[in-house]
C-alpha cells in the first residue's frame, strides 16, 4: 500500500473502539422500532431538512443541508473554461462532481485519499445532475460541483444530490429543474423511508431475509427520474414500491427546496425602491 | 466606480484605506473580525468544532481509534493533525493530494500541539507498550477566506474540550480490549494555545486578521500563538518582508489580548452547552 | 467508455428501426447477438471462463487465496473485483480513460454482489476471524462492441462455475496455533453453488422503446441505460442507471419489468450450456483464443 | 574558520561553490556536522500551469536524507521559499521558472538555518539579483534558561525551545522566524538579539568567500 | 427474447488451393537481379530486393511492389470512397476514411446548393456545418493524394454527397474488389455503395433521383420495414463474407443474399451461414477471390 506524504501520518495500524464492544451490547442500539427511536417519524416519512444557499463566500454557489443529523455542504465553481481541452466535446459544457466524505463523518474514520467508493458517489452525483442542467448553454466550459458530507447519519447520498442542486442554483447555472434525491431501505416488506444509519445498518435479519438499499433522484417538476441506484435482494414489485416511495419524498421535500431558494434569491434581490 | 478601483488596482485600492488606518471591510487595522464557535455538532466524531472567522469557516472533528504504542514511547499515544484545503472551500484549491499550504498548515499545528502541550500524550496510554488512544484531528476548511491558522487552532483546541474517550479495559483472559461506550471522560486539555495571525502591508503596516485578498496583497504574514501565562507556544512566519523587534513586539501584546477574547468565548460556548443539557 | 460517431441520419434510422422492432443487424429489441461460452481457458487460475457477444470479449479469472477475514464480518470469506481495460481493445483505454471506465465497472459488480445470496460466503470461511477465501475475480476486456455489463456477468458466473477451491485441513501445532493444510489432490476440492449469481441485463433506452445488448452505435443513439443485475428466480440484486439523460418513472417500471423477464431468461441456457460442456470433459476440444 | 565568543558560539563552518557542473548555481553548506547541498535552476522556461505574468515562479524542493521528503519538509521548503522570495528580484525575470533543490547530507542540528545558508549561497552562485543576503540562524533555550546558537542535535533535543530565523544583511530584520516549544517574549527578543550578531559573522563569511573566488577569475 | 449461447467452434481450415509462390514475408528476398525497380513494401539491401511486408508481389514492367494483404486504405486518384467527418475546418472539412491520415474535403471540392459553378463566398464558409458537421458520413472520389499520403477528397458529382439514412459496414480494404462502378442498386431491394476504402454504405433504393446538386438534403421519412429487412440482411451477409475473406462485389454479394434466405435475419451472422457454399458459387460464376485482385 502506498504511504501518503503528503499528510502527517499516525500509526500503521488503529483499530475503531467499536470493534471492541463487549459481545450482544453492539448492536442493540441500531435495532430499535423507528417510531420509538425517532420521534414521531412514520416509515414512510422524511426527515425534515434544513437548508440554506450561499454559505461559502468564496464560490459562485453553495448550499448547506441537514436533514435530522446528516449534514452535507456544496460548492459550485464555474462555469469557467475547460482545462483539458483535447477530450472536451466543444458544443457543451462539461460537469464534473466530486463527493468527499470527511474522516470523521462517519462511525469508523475514513481515509482522506479518494477511494473507489467516493469515486463512484461522485459518478452517480454526476449523472444525476447532469440531466437537469443546460450544458448546451455553457459551450467549452466546465462547472465544477464539489460536496462534503460533514456528518453521515444515513442517505447521505440522496441528500448531496438535493444540495448540489440547490448550490447549482445558487451559482445562477442555467436548470431544466432542480434534482431532489431520496433515499429508502427495504427490509422485508417494510419500507423506510429516508433512513437514518442506524436504520441503514441494522444487522437484524427480517424474517424473509431480503433486504435492499435504493437512491433514486428525481427532477419534480418534469417527473424524469435522473438517478437510480438499488443495491441488495428485492423482487421486482417491491422495487418498484420502494421506486414510488422515494418519489413521494422528493415531492414532500420540493417546497422546501423552493422556499429555500426563493429566500436566497429575496436576498440578493436588489432593494425595492421606495 | 468603486468595484472597478477595487478589481483594477487591488493594491491601490487597500493602501488608500489603509493611509486612513482602516480597512475595505469598515474594519480598524488591529480589529479581527466577528468570530463565532459551534461545539460538537458533529456526533459521528467523539469531539468537534466549527469555528468562522468573517467568511473563514473551519470544521474540525476527533475520531478516536485504538493501537499499539511506539517502542520508543511506550506510555505515549498519538495525536495526528492533519488540514485538509478541499477544492470545496475556494477556487484556488484543486482536488487530489493537499498542496503546499495545506501540508504546511498541517506541519503548523502540529507543532502548535506539540510546543504548547495541550495534550500530554501519556494521558492517552490505556496500558504500557500495549494499548494507546489515537486521537485523529481532522480540520477541514469549508471557506477560505484568509486567516487559516488562527481558526484552525480554534476548531482544534475546541474540538479536543469537546472530546471524550470511552473507557476501556484489558481483558485478562483474551488479552483483547474490551470498550464501554457508556462510560466516557473528558479529554484533558492542558493548556489553552490562541493564535493571531498579521498580515505586513507595503513592508511597514501591519494588520491583523487579513482575508483572502489581503493575504495575497501582503508583502508578509506572521501568525503568533499564546498560551494562558502569557508564554509563546509558536511564532510563525515563514518568510516574507523582514520585522524588527519592535514590530514583534506590538504583536505579541495583540496576541495577548486576542488569547483572552477567545479562552472567553470557547468557556462561553461551553457554558451554555452546559446549560442545555 | 468506448465510443463511436454516429451521423444524425444514422441516429433516426437507427431509432426507426427499434420502433419496427427490427434493429440494423436483424435482430427484434429483446434480442441478444451470438454468445460464445468457454470455461477453463487459462491454467493458472483455479476458475475462468472466455465470452464473446458480438465483438466483445471478455476473459475472466478466479483465483482463490487464503486471506484475513473482514474485522465487521469474521465468519466470511469475501470477493474482490478487479477489472481491466486492455488497451488492444481501444486505444482510448491507454492511461486513465481505461482505468476509469474499469472503475466504474467493477464498482458496480461490487454492488451486484452485495447482497447474502449471490454467493454463499460463509462457505468460503475457513476458520472465523483468523482464515478465509478471498475469491479474486479478475476481468480483462479484450474487444468492446458494448454490453460490457452483461458480458462480464455472464462470464463471470461462468467462471464461478468452474472454479474449484481446494480443500482446506486445520491442524494444531503444538502451541496452540493452528496451521492449515492445503489438499494436494487437485480433485480433492470444494465447488462453489452458482445457482444464485446473476446475471446484469443492460437495457438502452432508444426513442420510447428499450433494447437489451446494445451495440456501440445503438449505445450513441441512448440517453440513458438501465441496469438490473437478476438471479434465476427473478431477485433483483442492483439496478442502476447510466449516462446523462433522465427516464420518466413508468418506463423505469417498464425497464425493470422487461430486466427481469429477460435476465431470469439468460441463465437457463447459461447453465445447460455450462453442464453441457462439463459433462464432454476432456474429449472437448479447447478453442482458447485461437477461434 | 570560526572562534569561541561566549554568547555568539557558531560550530566551524564553510562552503564551497560551483561545485556541481549542471545547475546554474550550487553550493555545498555546512555547520558542524550538519551538512546541506544545494543546487539552482534558472531562470528557465516555465510550465504554462505555474507561469506567474509579473515575477519568476520559485520552487523550492528539500530531499532529506533518506526517504521521501513528507509534510516537514513541505513545510520547510514554504519557509525557505517565502523567504528567497523576499529578497529575490524576480520581477526582473517575469514568466520564468527558479528552481532551488536542497539536499540533506547530513542532519547534526540546526538543520533549517543550514538550508538558508547553503539557499543563499546558491543564489548568489547563480548570479541572481537580490536585494540583499540572508542568513539562518538557530537558537536553542536550554533547560536552564541558557542560549546555545546553532545547536547540534543533542542540544535540539535537551532543549526548551527552539527556535529557527533568517536575517537580512541589510537590517538585520527577520524574515522568516519559527519555533518550537514554549517560551516568554523577553527569551524571544533576546534570541533575536543574540541571532543577529551571529548573523554579522555569516554575512562577512559570505563577503569573504565571493571576494576570495572572484579574486581568483579576475 | 432470444439469447443464442453456444460453445465455441474453430473455425474450419479452408484447404488452400493453387499455388502461393507469389506471397512473401518480410526479409524474404524477391530477386537478386538489379534490373528492377524498388517499389512499396520492399527495400533493397545488399542490392538483393526484399519484401518488407507480408503480402504478394506485383510486377508492373520493371517496378516490383509488395501488397500487404490488410492494411489500412491507400487511396489513389478515382477511388471511391466512404468516409466520415471529424473536424470542420476553415474551408475544409476532415474526414475519417481508414487511411493513414485524415482525408481532407475542401469547401471548394463540393457542389453547393444552387449551381454548379458559384463562388465560395464568405458566407459560405460560415455556413460548412450546415452541410456537413462532424459525424456526418459522405460519399466521394479520391482527387489528389498529397506527398504525405493524405488524400483530398471531392464530391463533385450527383451521385457523391452526404449519406443519409442506412448502415454503414467496416471491412478490410483489400476486400472489396476494383470495378467500374462502386455503386450498385440491387435487385433485391436495397443500394450499395462499395467504398475502395472498406466502408461499405447500406441504404434503401431512392425512389426518384431528384435531388438537387450531390444531396446535401437527407430525408428522414422513416424506412419501410421490408427494406429495413433487406438492408440488415445484407449487412450481415457482408459481414459473414468478409469473416471468411471473400472478395466483396456486387456479384459476391448477391450470392451471398440468395443462399441467407432459407435463414432468418439475424441467424444469418457470421458463423451461421454456408459460407464455403456461396464462395464456391461465386468463384463458379468468374468472381476472383484466389489473389485476381489487380485492377483492370
Amino acid at each position: 500500500m502506498p504511504v501518503d506524504h503528503r499528510r502527517i501520518r499516525g500509526p500503521d495500524e488503529s483499530f475503531s473502539p467499536r470493534l471492541f464492544l463487549p459481545s450482544g451490547s453492539a448492536k442493540c442500539a441500531a435495532a430499535e422500532d423507528r417510531r420509538s427511536g425517532d420521534g414521531a417519524r412514520g416509515n414512510m416519512d422524511v426527515r425534515a431538512i434544513f437548508a440554506r444557499c450561499g454559505l461559502v463566500s468564496q464560490a459562485k454557489g453553495s448550499a448547506y443541508i441537514e436533514a435530522g443529523n446528516t449534514k452535507v455542504i456544496c460548492s459550485v465553481y464555474g462555469p469557467r473554461e475547460t482545462e483539458r481541452r483535447d477530450e472536451t466535446e466543444m458544443k457543451r459544457g462539461k460537469l464534473l462532481a466530486d463527493v468527499r466524505l470527511a474522516p470523521f463523518s462517519c462511525r469508523k474514520r475514513g481515509q482522506w485519499i479518494q477511494g473507489t467508493e467516493e469515486k463512484d458517489l461522485s459518478q452517480f452525483l454526476l449523472e444525476s445532475l447532469r440531466p437537469g442542467v443546460l450544458l448546451q448553454k455553457y459551450p467549452r466550459s466546465q462547472i465544477e460541483v464539489c460536496v462534503m458530507v460533514l456528518e453521515n447519519d444515513g442517505a447521505f447520498l440522496a441528500h448531496a444530490v438535493t444540495c448540489a442542486s440547490l448550490a447549482l442554483a445558487d451559482a445562477g447555472i442555467e436548470m431544466y429543474d432542480v434534482v431532489m434525491g431520496c433515499a429508502a431501505r427495504r427490509s422485508g416488506d417494510a419500507v423506510l423511508l429516508d433512513p437514518t444509519f442506524a436504520e441503514e445498518h441494522d444487522e437484524h435479519p427480517s424474517p424473509s431475509g431480503k433486504e435492499s438499499r435504493l437512491t433514486l433522484a428525481l427532477m419534480p417538476a418534469m417527473n424524469q427520474v435522473s438517478g437510480l441506484q438499488a443495491e441488495g435482494e428485492m423482487d421486482a414489485e417491491s422495487l418498484v414500491e420502494a421506486a414510488r416511495a422515494c418519489m413521494e419524498g422528493c415531492y414532500k421535500l420540493y417546497p422546501v427546496v423552493q422556499q429555500t431558494l426563493l429566500k436566497s434569491v429575496r436576498k440578493k434581490a436588489p432593494p425595492p425602491e421606495s | 466606480m468603486a468595484a472597478g478601483f477595487k478589481t483594477a488596482e487591488p493594491l491601490e485600492y487597500h493602501r488608500s484605506f489603509l493611509k486612513e488606518n482602516c480597512r475595505p471591510d469598515g474594519r480598524e487595522l488591529g480589529e479581527f473580525r466577528a468570530t463565532t464557535l459551534n461545539i460538537g455538532s458533529i456526533l459521528t466524531a467523539e469531539g468537534s468544532a466549527l469555528v468562522k472567522i468573517g467568511n473563514t469557516t473551519v470544521i474540525c472533528g476527533i475520531k478516536t481509534e485504538l493501537a499499539s504504542p511506539t517502542v520508543d514511547g511506550p506510555t505515549k499515544g498519538y495525536v495526528v493533525p492533519n488540514v485538509e484545503l478541499p477544492s470545496l472551500c475556494s477556487s484556488r484549491f484543486r482536488s487530489g493530494p493537499p498542496g503546499e499550504q495545506a501540508q504546511a498548515a498541517s506541519q503548523f499545528i502540529a507543532d502548535v500541539i506539540e510546543s504548547s502541550e495541550v495534550i500530554q500524550t501519556e494521558d492517552l496510554c490505556v496500558e504500557k507498550g500495549k494499548l494507546c488512544w489515537v486521537l485523529y484531528c481532522d480540520i477541514v476548511c469549508l471557506d477560505y477566506d484568509g486567516n487559516l491558522l488562527d481558526a484552525c487552532i480554534i476548531a482544534l483546541l475546541a474540538a479536543l474540550k469537546n472530546t471524550q474517550l470511552p473507557e476501556v479495559m484489558i481483558n485478562s483472559e483474551t488479552e483483547q480490549p474490551v470498550v464501554d461506550l457508556e462510560k466516557k471522560r473528558p479529554l484533558k486539555v492542558h493548556r489553552h494555545p490562541v493564535g493571531s495571525s498579521f498580515a505586513v502591508f507595503d513592508k511597514t503596516i501591519l494588520i491583523v486578521d487579513p482575508t483572502a485578498e489581503e493575504e495575497s496583497l501582503s508583502t508578509g504574514l506572521m501568525t503568533v500563538v499564546m498560551d494562558e501565562e502569557g508564554r509563546m507556544c509558536c511564532l510563525h512566519k515563514p518568510g516574507g518582508t523582514a520585522l524588527s523587534g519592535e514590530k514583534l513586539q506590538d504583536c505579541v501584546s495583540r496576541a495577548v489580548a486576542r488569547h483572552t477574547e477567545v479562552r472567553k468565548l470557547i468557556d462561553k460556548v461551553l457554558e451554555s452547552m452546559k446549560m442545555d443539557t | 467508455m468506448a465510443t463511436v460517431q454516429v451521423s444524425e441520419a444514422e441516429k433516426v434510422y437507427i431509432l426507426h428501426g427499434v420502433r419496427d422492432d427490427l434493429r440494423v443487424d436483424g435482430r427484434g429489441c429483446e434480442d441478444y447477438r451470438h454468445m460464445d461460452i468457454e470455461t477453463d481457458v487459462v491454467s493458472n487460475t483455479d476458475g475462468s471462463a472466455k465470452v464473446s457477444l458480438g465483438y466483445s470479449d471478455v476473459l475472466v479469472g478466479v483465483k482463490a487465496e487464503v486471506g484475513k477475514p473482514r474485522p465487521a464480518l469474521p465468519d466470511q470469506g469475501y470477493l474482490e473485483f478487479f477489472v481491466d481495460c486492455s488497451a488492444n481493445a481501444t486505444p482510448e483505454f491507454e492511461g486513465r480513460g481505461g482505468e476509469e471506465l474499469g472503475l466504474e465497472l467493477s464498482n458496480t459488480l461490487y454492488k451486484v454482489f452485495s447482497n447474502k445470496q449471490s454467493v454463499d460466503l460463509h462457505s468460503l470461511c475457513i476458520s472465523p476471524g483468523e482464515h478465509c477465501w478471498v475469491l479474486y475475480v479478475d476481468v480483462l476486456l479484450l474487444q468492446c462492441d458494448g454490453n460490457l455489463f452483461d458480458a462480464i456477468s455472464i462470464a463471470i458466473k461462468a467462471a464461478l462455475f468452474n472454479t474449484r477451491i481446494p480443500k482446506v485441513h486445520l491442524s494444531e501445532d503444538e502451541e496452540g496455533g493452528k496451521e492449515i493444510e492445503l489438499s494436494d489432490d487437485p480433485y480433492d476440492c470444494v465447488r462453489l453453488n452458482v445457482e444464485n449469481v446473476p446475471c446484469i441485463v443492460t437495457l438502452c433506452k432508444i426513442g420510447h422503446r428499450h433494447v437489451v445488448d446494445a451495440t456501440l452505435q445503438e449505445k450513441a443513439c441512448s440517453v440513458a441505460s438501465l441496469l438490473i443485475a437478476t438471479t434465476h428466480r427473478g431477485t433483483v440484486t442492483c439496478v442502476r442507471k447510466f449516462g446523462g439523460g433522465s427516464l420518466d418513472p413508468e418506463s423505469i417500471f417498464e425497464m425493470i419489468e422487461t430486466g427481469k423477464r429477460v435476465g431470469k431468461a439468460l441463465h437457463t441456457p447459461l447453465m445447460e450450456l455450462l453442464k453441457e460442456e462439463e459433462s464432454l470433459g476432456k474429449k472437448r476440444q479447447k478453442v482458447g483464443f485461437l477461434g | 574558520m570560526a572562534e569561541e565568543a561566549s554568547h555568539t558560539f557558531l560550530r566551524q563552518f564553510g562552503c564551497e561553490q560551483s561545485l556541481l557542473s549542471k545547475p546554474d548555481g550550487s553550493a555545498s553548506y555546512f555547520q558542524g556536522d550538519t551538512n546541506v547541498l544545494s543546487g539552482v535552476y534558472g531562470p528557465a522556461e516555465v510550465k504554462v500551469s505555474k507561469e506567474i505574468y509579473d515575477r519568476a515562479t520559485l520552487e523550492v524542493l528539500i530531499q532529506p536524507k533518506v526517504g521521501l521528503p513528507s509534510v516537514r519538509e513541505r513545510a520547510r521548503e514554504q519557509c525557505v521559499r517565502e523567504t528567497c522570495e523576499a529578497v529575490l528580484l524576480s520581477t526582473l525575470h517575469p514568466r520564468s521558472s527558479l528552481t532551488l533543490i536542497l539536499q540533506v547530507i547530513h542532519d547534526d542540528g540546526s538543520l533549517l538555518s543550514c538550508c538558508l545558508n547553503a539557499a543563499c549561497m546558491a543564489l548568489m552562485d547563480a548570479g541572481l539579483p537580490m536585494s540583499c543576503l540572508f542568513c539562518g540562524i538557530t537558537c536553542s533555550i536550554s533547560v536552564d534558561g541558557q542560549i546555545i546558537t546553532d545547536p547540534t542535535a543533542e542540544q535540539e533535543k535537551e532543549s526548551r525551545a527552539l527556535m529557527t530565523f533568517a536575517i537580512d544583511s541589510a537590517q538585520k530584520g527577520v524574515l522568516m522566524a519559527t519555533t518550537k516549544g514554549s517560551f516568554s517574549v523577553t527569551e524571544l527578543q533576546e534570541c533575536i538579539a543574540v541571532s543577529q550578531k551571529a548573523s554579522e559573522r555569516i554575512f562577512q563569511f559570505y563577503r569573504d568567500s565571493v571576494f576570495r573566488r572572484y579574486s581568483k577569475i579576475l | 427474447m432470444a439469447a443464442d449461447m453456444r460453445l465455441p467452434t474453430r473455425r474450419e481450415e479452408v484447404p488452400l488451393q493453387g499455388t502461393f509462390a507469389n506471397l512473401v514475408v518480410p526479409g524474404d528476398v524477391i530477386t537478386t537481379d538489379t534490373g528492377f525497380m524498388r517499389g512499396h513494401g520492399t527495400y533493397v539491401d545488399d542490392e538483393k530486393l526484399t519484401a518488407s511486408v507480408a503480402g504478394e508481389v506485383e510486377r508492373v514492367n520493371k517496378l516490383i511492389c509488395v501488397r500487404p494483404l490488410k492494411t489500412r486504405f491507400n487511396g489513389e486518384v478515382g477511388d471511391v470512397v466512404v468516409g466520415r467527418i471529424t473536424e470542420v475546418q476553415q474551408k475544409r472539412w476532415k474526414v475519417e476514411t481508414n487511411s493513414r491520415l485524415d482525408s481532407v474535403l475542401l469547401l471548394s471540392a463540393v457542389n453547393l446548393p444552387g449551381g454548379e459553378l458559384r463562388r465560395r463566398s464568405a458566407e459560405d464558409e460560415l455556413s460548412m456545418r450546415d452541410y456537413l458537421q462532424e459525424g456526418d458520413l459522405i460519399s466521394a472520389e479520391v482527387q489528389n493524394v498529397f506527398t504525405d499520403g493524405a488524400l483530398s477528397l471531392h464530391t463533385r458529382s450527383l451521385k457523391y454527397g452526404k449519406l443519409g439514412q442506412g448502415i454503414l459496414v467496416q471491412v478490410s480494404p483489400s476486400l472489396v474488389k476494383r470495378q467500374k462502378t462502386h455503386f450498385h442498386n440491387l435487385p433485391c431491394g436495397a443500394s450499395v455503395i462499395l467504398g475502395n476504402n472498406g466502408y461499405i454504405w447500406l441504404y434503401p433504393t431512392p425512389g426518384q433521383l431528384d435531388e438537387e446538386a450531390g444531396g446535401y438534403y437527407t430525408s428522414m421519412e422513416p424506412v419501410q420495414l421490408a427494406d429495413r429487412e433487406v438492408i440488415s440482411r445484407l449487412r450481415n451477409c457482408l459481414l459473414a463474407l468478409a469473416a471468411h475473406k471473400v472478395l466483396l462485389f456486387d456479384t459476391s454479394v448477391l450470392y451471398c443474399y440468395e443462399s441467407s434466405l432459407s435463414h432468418q435475419v439475424q441467424a444469418s451472422v457470421t458463423c451461421h451461414l454456408p459460407v464455403n457454399e456461396v464462395l464456391i458459387e461465386t468463384r463458379g460464376h468468374g468472381g476472383g477471390c484466389d489473389g485476381d485482385t489487380t485492377p483492370p
